[in-house]
């Protein structure tokens, strides 16, 4: 069962995650899958019935697909409370990396804060002293901010909460000019980071932006167009990875669907992949087994290495990427790794 | 804090005050003088956006681009008026904002459909990019003093309109009578449409004068369509003036808010709570700006009626 | 020729017929009152011939063109000016406003209407809405006028007015017959008043016109029968 | 009359027939919408108290459903985490009763419409639909960035709360408990619809003046249904919060707002089952409509405006004819 | 002289630069019909308004039988016992002729946010309502609705519902507006029989109507009260003529 967003605002992330997923068991040529999909609209009790709906009348055992993080905490716990599997093919909240934890529960994107940790690491490797750092004001803006300073090192010029849904930042902006930072964090996923970009650009500041790489992924970055060039971001994934599987996922995901394939067509491919895996090796109707099955992540990921750690979140490599224009197409070069085998700092909360 | 930063914040204010104004400038007039609640205008705004997004793009021109969302949302809005609204002005309000309601659906989901759900790109034209520098010391951005410039032209011009030609007094007294002033001798029913598409052109001109510094994408017309509803409650419906005014007092007290409220707090919290706290608080700034208005004026600064 | 003819028309409010067979004709420089008591299709029948309210059979002419089917305010610029049952002055626009919005070129202007109703000339400013109830009767009649009708239409026109007033519209009204040219229907409950103005009449009497000629012919008879008094 | 009566009556014993009939055929999804059906036709009927009834087109009824699934959030989540709730100036535990989660959840949202009517009720017509929509909108950019009960992600409660003699999980007793507090709304809404309060209030949303000459003042008239009205539509906050197992500022939406309102005008503005007959045509559309296509949101907005243009009086005005404004 | 029940003392109330109302002072006694004339504009509304509670006058006290009423609301006054009637008629249209009475009866005997038992349902509620209606003549209009009410209908209907509130005062702004000479003839006896009710402060333009019921009239020019006296006094009254009357009426 995948319950993802297909209509409504931030549908075109929900579509790349269904379209890399299904590419992946079309390749496989797997019969013994059979996927429902249903669209949540983004609304937590849309996904919290379309999961009842999967696991009371449809008799799925695994589900997938969920995009945002407080759909996923509607639908998560439950759903694994009631003995199914759920793979994570984007959105890892703390609550279920830590003391929400559970057995059945996979992350195969990130746990939120990763990425973040990763620009804050970056930021320090460049030796940025002073950072102005701003997040929409709600759990997932809150933890961003967290994480970029659990691994940033310098001093903060400025600490902002903006508005979820925000589409103006000529007053933010205003206050990073006025201050003294030295570079600029920011995680504003969705249009919000469209605008933040296009905004910052035309206000000639001169300083550097990391952001984590959902502001600069494929379908976003043609409406940033030039405003992103150069902008450094932090990434588990990049088109240019050198690696088979990356290769070939880029080069059938763009034959397919005549687009260049997101970050979350990746781990929608990867998520799919891994679920093959752990059927090729165990029966879902035994959950033990299935679940080790699960657990060694025996599957080529597109990122390359790819292990999970206690908690069932990942443990892997992220990179920094720069936005480039290939020809017309605005895309990311992946620059370089910035953290090594990363895995979170909740699994310590986790009892698994 | 500096003055510096404390005057550009204040321009910042006017600026989103002043696309404020075209939405609700829009709004008012289809409200105030035609009777009418119209939920589905933040859908000409995004409408307006995406015409100026997609002939952009195939035309380079952000002119041409003006110029197709001024035309798309004035034809949606025709459209509309003729085949939906038209047979709603009779009826409670309670019909109109059920029926308007659906239209948001269909327009969303129809944009959507037609552009797909990634969103789309507009550009500042290179004439007014970048920054100039004002007295004073403070560096701003081209673009937002045109839009500050534009929708000042906009809203003298539409007042003019409305308090002192002709149209503008019968359109207001198609409001009060739509029945009366046919039979006096004006086509009402046409006088009605060609200001519904004015108030829709305004809409789509604010779309795509916003959408070049944000991101053209479904559902953008919903939030500044409740902003605008929190304009006119606080200027008085039917007032072009007090459209005005409401937009500027919401665009600074949003404004000053997102400023002040923050390191307020910092002055007793720590400052990442007070960050938090502080933000939260400036999300509702403009709600308690709308309650106060309206403990001491319930018509709004300038509504006519009590 | 004459200015407006109905014949034998009906009318529906919805379900329910108001008018069931109603014929009358007026001339160029005529008055012509149209009588019956509360209720007997007097306004219903001034709606059909401005055409706010359908005409379910019959026949419509204006200057001998088929007005039957013309929306209203094709009707009104033909040359209809109305001055309605309730007055229905637009509230919210000044007096100023109200005699402008529709006015059209003609004999009567601004100043000649503030000439016959001072009063509105010291309220011009005012809104129509805090106006006093002959204020407002006054600037409706004064707003048809600016409208330069070839025939106008008083519904109640005197409701409400002081009795000095009230003596002067009808000697304004008596003036405009006297000017070439201007046809005038009166609905109003003064008998005495119509028939010392009135060229001819029309009684209804349940949505049908029952009796018409001229004004001298109505006698104490039909007068008792259909009106009541 | 008496077609409408039946077609109440018909309407009415429906819900409890196709949840019957699903608990034996064991398809537990169909229990669950029309548990989904009765919830929201409550917070409908709450809707039509004011609107109506009282004539006061309410586009913030959001807040007060959003209150009352917080009411259930924020007590059921203490209890399970066994933090009080209070301390100060008493000790306040959570609680996973549902008797005591509905009582907060009725006494927090009649006070929140109390404020809020207060305020909007100083205005009328189309103020006052976009200052309820304003205050709607209040509280749900204050409970997204107020971080103490989740924010945006919301609170998951893992287990349903329960009530004394049922056990909730099983769907058709919870269907059942749903179902009840419903009829119970609905007689409430008849007793008060043929009430002298009911009497003075149907007059108050026709002529003001009228019921101010007559002694009545209306202003306190409507702010008494409004508050009834928050109230009902809290206390099905509060069951749609347990239904999902879940509450989100979602809930606080403009849109939620707009979809009960939705159900009330799709049934029939002021009828009795009006919001039930909306909400179970709503869910069954979006049930169909989601399945035929990606885009059905333009189906069901060009289905509703056909409905408003050519339907009036809705689906009861189909069933049961045009007839009286009845009484609710 | 007799008792008097509704008095208006030195009101005064300015619009802008428009003086409606200059120190008006009036009063209404038991058992008599006052009218009220003037010319169009002259300040009868703005007064009416004023005693009935919808206008607050800048200066100047309205008492009820010797109690000061002037801070009081609509509402209050009218539970105290103003009655007051409209010129356009103001009833719940929806609703039937004996649903607008009850509605004056619960005004005035309290019990508006009972939300239990049938409003209409037999007992001292419907039958002080069913009283009224008959005292106006519509009882076999009762269950019509508003709307469906010819225009004296309507006029009969708000009148049954002053009657319902046990008045102590009725204050009507041109009751006879709007009515066919049939018409009007038919309110004034009802009118007339009505003082011995309650006293009728009555402003009016129908002259016949006032000469045949008004025990006494006062005459408002320009927001002041230039002449109160009986009928005969107030035709032969020639500043009366001038300001309002014309020769002709007066005669
Ligand atoms: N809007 C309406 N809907 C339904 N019936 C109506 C409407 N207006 C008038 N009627 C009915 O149509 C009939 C004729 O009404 P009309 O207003 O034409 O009478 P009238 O002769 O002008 O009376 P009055 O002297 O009271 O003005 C009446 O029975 C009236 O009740
Ligand atoms: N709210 C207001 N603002 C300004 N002027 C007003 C207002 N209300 C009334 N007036 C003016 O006050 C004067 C008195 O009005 P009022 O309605 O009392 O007259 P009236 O004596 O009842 O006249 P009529 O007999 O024509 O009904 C009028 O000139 C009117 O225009
Ligand atoms: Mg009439
Ligand atoms: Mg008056």
């Amino acid at each position: 069962g995948m319950i993802t967003t297909l209509s409504g605002g931030g549908a075109s992330l929900g579509i790349d995650v269904r379209d890399g997923f299904m590419l992946a068991v079309e390749q496989s040529g797997n019969t013994d899958i059979e996927v429902v999909i249903e669209d949540d609209q983004r609304k937590p009790e849309m996904a919290v019935q379309i999961a009842d709906k999967m696991i009371q009348s449809e008799k799925v055992d695994v589900l997938t697909g969920i995009i945002w993080s407080n759909l996923a905490m509607a639908v998560v716990p439950s759903a694994t409370a009631q003995g199914k599997f759920y793979l994570s093919p984007n959105a890892g909240p703390s609550a279920l990396a830590g003391k929400g934890c559970h057995a059945n529960y996979f992350n195969v994107a990130w746990q939120n804060d990763a990425l973040h940790e990763a620009a804050g690491a970056h930021a320090t490797a460049e030796g940025y002293q002073n950072s102005f750092i701003l997040a929409p004001n709600y759990p997932a803006g809150q933890d961003a901010l967290t994480g970029y300073k659990r691994t940033f090192e310098g001093e903060l010029s400025g600490e902002l909460f903006t508005k979820l849904g925000q589409t103006d930042y000529a007053a933010e902006i205003a206050q990073i000019r006025a201050s003294d930072a030295d570079s600029v964090f920011f995680f504003l996923p969705g249009g919000m980071g469209i605008s933040f970009l296009k905004q910052f650009a035309d206000n000639g500041i001169d300083l550097p932006v990391v952001g984590p790489a959902f502001s600069f992924d494929q379908g976003i970055l043609q409406a940033v167009g030039d405003a992103a060039l150069g902008v450094r971001n932090t990434s588990q994934w990049g088109k240019d990875l050198d690696n088979e599987t990356n290769a070939a996922f880029v080069a059938s995901f763009e034959e397919k669907y005549g687009r260049l394939p997101s970050l979350y067509a990746s781990q929608g491919f990867d998520t799919a992949n891994l679920l093959l895996s752990a059927m090729a090796s165990a029966d879902v109707s035994d959950q033990e087994a299935f679940r080790a099955a699960l657990k060694a992540a025996d599957f080529d990921s597109t990122r390359g290495d790819f292990a999970f750690g206690s908690n069932n979140h990942p443990v892997q490599d992220i990179y920094v990427r720069e936005v480039i224009k290939e020809g017309d197409v605005y895309t990311n070069r992946t620059l370089g790794v910035t953290l090594t085998d990363h895995g979170d700092v909740h699994a310590a909360d986790c009892a698994l | 804090m500096s003055p510096v930063l404390i005057a550009e914040q204040v321009l910042n204010g006017v600026q989103s005050g002043v696309v404020l104004f075209l939405m609700a400038a829009g709004l008012t007039l289809v409200f105030g003088v035609m009777g009418l609640i119209n939920l589905a205008h933040g859908s000409l705004f995004m409408v307006g956006a995406f015409a100026a997004a997609g002939v952009a793009s195939a035309t380079g021109s952000f002119l041409l681009g003006l110029v197709a969302a001024l035309a798309a949302a004035a034809a949606a809005g025709a459209l509309v008026e003729v085949l939906v609204l038209r047979r709603l002005y009779a009826r409670e309000h309670l019909d109109q904002v059920l029926a308007t309601f659906a239209l948001i659906l269909i327009f969303s989901e129809g944009v959507r459909w037609v552009f797909g759900s990634f969103p789309l790109f507009l550009d500042i034209p290179t004439a007014l990019s970048g920054t100039v520098s004002l007295p004073g010391g403070i560096l701003y951005s081209r673009y937002r003093l045109a839009l500050i410039a534009t929708g000042l032209v906009v809203a003298l011009g539409l007042y003019l309109l409305i308090a002192h030609t002709r149209i503008g007094m019968q359109v207001r007294a198609g409001a009060s009578d739509r029945e009366m002033i046919a039979a006096l001798g004006v086509d009402i029913g046409r006088l009605y449409t060609v200001v519904f598409a004015l108030g829709a052109a305004l809409a789509g001109l604010a779309g795509a004068l916003v959408g070049a510094i944000q991101s053209v994408q479904v559902g953008m017309g919903e939030p500044v369509l409740i902003l605008a509803f929190v304009v006119i409650v606080i200027g008085g419906i039917g007032s072009i003036k007090g459209a005005f005014i409401g937009a500027l007092l919401v665009g600074l007290t949003d404004t000053l808010g997102r400023l002040f409220l923050p390191p307020l707090f910092a002055l007793f919290m720590d400052s990442s709570a007070a960050a938090t706290v502080g933000s939260s608080l400036a999300s509702m700034s403009i709600y308690v700006l709308m309650a106060i208005v309206l403990v001491l004026k319930p018509s709004g600064l300038f509504g006519a009626r009590t | 020729m004459s200015l407006l003819t109905l014949a034998h028309g009906s009318a529906f409010y919805g379900a329910t017929q108001a008018l069931f067979d109603v014929s009358l004709d007026i001339e160029q420089g005529e008055v012509l009152a149209l009588m019956g008591r509360n209720g007997m299709g007097k306004s219903t029948t001034v709606k059909s011939i401005c055409r706010m309210l359908p005409l379910a059979s019959g026949e419509l002419r204006f200057n001998g063109r088929d007005i039957r089917t013309l929306a209203s305010h094709k009707v009104a610029r033909l040359g209809v000016g109305l001055v309605p049952e309730g007055r229905r002055c637009f509230r919210t626009l000044s007096v100023r406003e109200n005699l402008q919005a529709t006015a059209r070129p003609g004999d009567w202007s601004q100043n000649s209407v503030t000439d016959l109703f001072p009063r509105l000339g010291e309220r011009l400013g005012q809104s129509a809405a805090s106006l006093s109830g002959g204020e407002q009767q006054m600037l409706a009649i004064a707003r048809a006028l600016m409208t330069n009708p070839q025939l106008l239409i008083l519904d109640e026109a005197t409701e409400g007015l002081a009795p000095l007033v009230r003596q002067e519209i009808w000697a304004v009204v008596a003036r405009l017959k006297q000017r070439t040219g201007l046809a005038i229907i009166v609905v109003d409950k003064s008998l005495k008043e119509l028939s010392n103005i009135a060229d001819r009449a029309v009684v209804l009497e349940r949505g049908t016109s029952v009796w018409a000629g001229a004004m001298n012919d109505l006698d104490e008879q039909i007068v008792g029968r259909y009106l009541g008094v | 009359m008496k077609r409408a009566w039946v077609a109440n009556v018909a309407l009415i014993c429906m819900l409890p027939v196709v949840a019957i009939w699903a608990s034996m055929a064991d398809e537990p999804f169909i229990i669950t919408l029309a548990t989904k059906v009765a919830i929201l036709a409550l917070a409908g009927v709450g809707l039509n108290m004011a609107l109506g009834q009282g004539g006061l087109v309410s586009l913030g009824h959001a807040a007060f459903f959003g209150i009352g699934g917080y009411a259930m959030g924020i007590l059921a989540s203490h209890a399970q985490s066994y933090t009080p709730l209070l301390e100060w100036p008493m000790l306040i535990e959570g609680s996973n009763s549902m008797p005591v989660i509905w009582l907060l959840a009725l006494v927090s949202s009649g006070l929140a419409a109390l404020v809020i009517g207060a305020l909007s009720l100083r205005t009328n017509g189309v103020y006052f639909i976009m200052i309820t929509l304003a205050f709607g909108q209040m509280f749900y950019y204050f409970s997204i960035s107020w971080p103490a009960y989740g924010g945006e992600d919301g609170l998951a409660i893992y287990m349903r709360n329960g009530f004394p003699g049922l056990n909730t999980l099983v769907p058709l007793h919870f269907f059942g408990l749903a179902f009840a507090v419903l009829l119970v709304a609905l007689a409430l809404a008849t007793l008060i619809g043929r009430s002298p309060f009911g009497l003075a209030l149907n007059a108050a949303r026709q002529s003001s003046e009228r019921v101010e000459t007559a002694g009545i003042r209306p202003y306190r008239l409507q702010l008494t249904v409004f508050v009834l009205s928050g109230m009902v539509t809290g206390l099905a906050g509060a069951l749609f919060a347990d239904l999902n197992r879940f509450v989100s500022p979602s809930m606080f939406s403009w849109q939620t707002s707009g979809e009960i309102m939705v159900f009330v005008i799709l049934g029939g503005v002021a009828r009795l089952c009006g919001p039930l007959a909306g909400a179970a045509l709503f869910i069954l559309l979006e049930q169909l409509l989601g399945g035929i296509s990606d885009y059905w949101h333009i189906f069901l907005g060009a289905l509703l405006l056909l409905i408003i243009l050519f339907a009036r009086g809705g689906v009861m005005g189909l069933i049961a004819g045009p007839g009286e404004r009845a009484h609710v | 002289m007799s008792e008097v029940i509704l008095a208006a003392v030195g009101i005064s109330k300015r619009f802008d630069a428009l003086q409606a109302s200059r120190d008006i002072s009036l009063d209404l006694r038991r058992g008599e019909i006052h009218a009220l004339i003037g010319p169009n504009g002259a300040g009868k509304s703005t007064l009416i308004q004023q005693i009935a509670g919808r206008l607050k006058p800048d200066a100047g006290r309205i008492v009820l039988e010797g109690r000061d009423v002037t801070a009081l609301d609509t509402a209050e006054r009218a539970r105290l016992g103003i009655a007051r009637t409209f010129q356009v008629s103001a009833l719940a249209m929806e609703d039937t002729a004996l649903q607008n009475v009850v509605l004056g009866v619960l005004g005035a005997r309290g019990g508006a946010y009972r939300m239990w038992g049938n409003a209409l349902a037999r007992g001292s509620l419907r039958d002080r309502a069913e009283q009224a209606v008959a005292r106006v003549g519509l009882t076999n209009m009762a269950t019509t609705r508003a709307s469906a009410l010819s225009h004296g209908g309507r006029r009969q209907l708000e009148i049954a519902v002053a009657l319902a509130l046990d008045p102590k005062a009725f204050v009507m702004d041109e009751p006879m507006a709007g009515l066919g000479t049939s018409g009007s003839h038919d309110l004034t006896e009802l009118l007339s029989g009505l003082r011995d009710e309650a006293p009728v402060l009555m402003v009016e333009h129908d002259m016949d109507a006032v000469f045949a019921l008004a025990d006494r009239i006062s005459v408002l020019v320009s927001g002041e009260i230039i002449a109160t006296g009986t009928v005969d006094e107030i035709r032969a009254n020639s500043a009366v003529r001038r300001a309002y009357l014309g020769e002709e009426e007066g005669a």
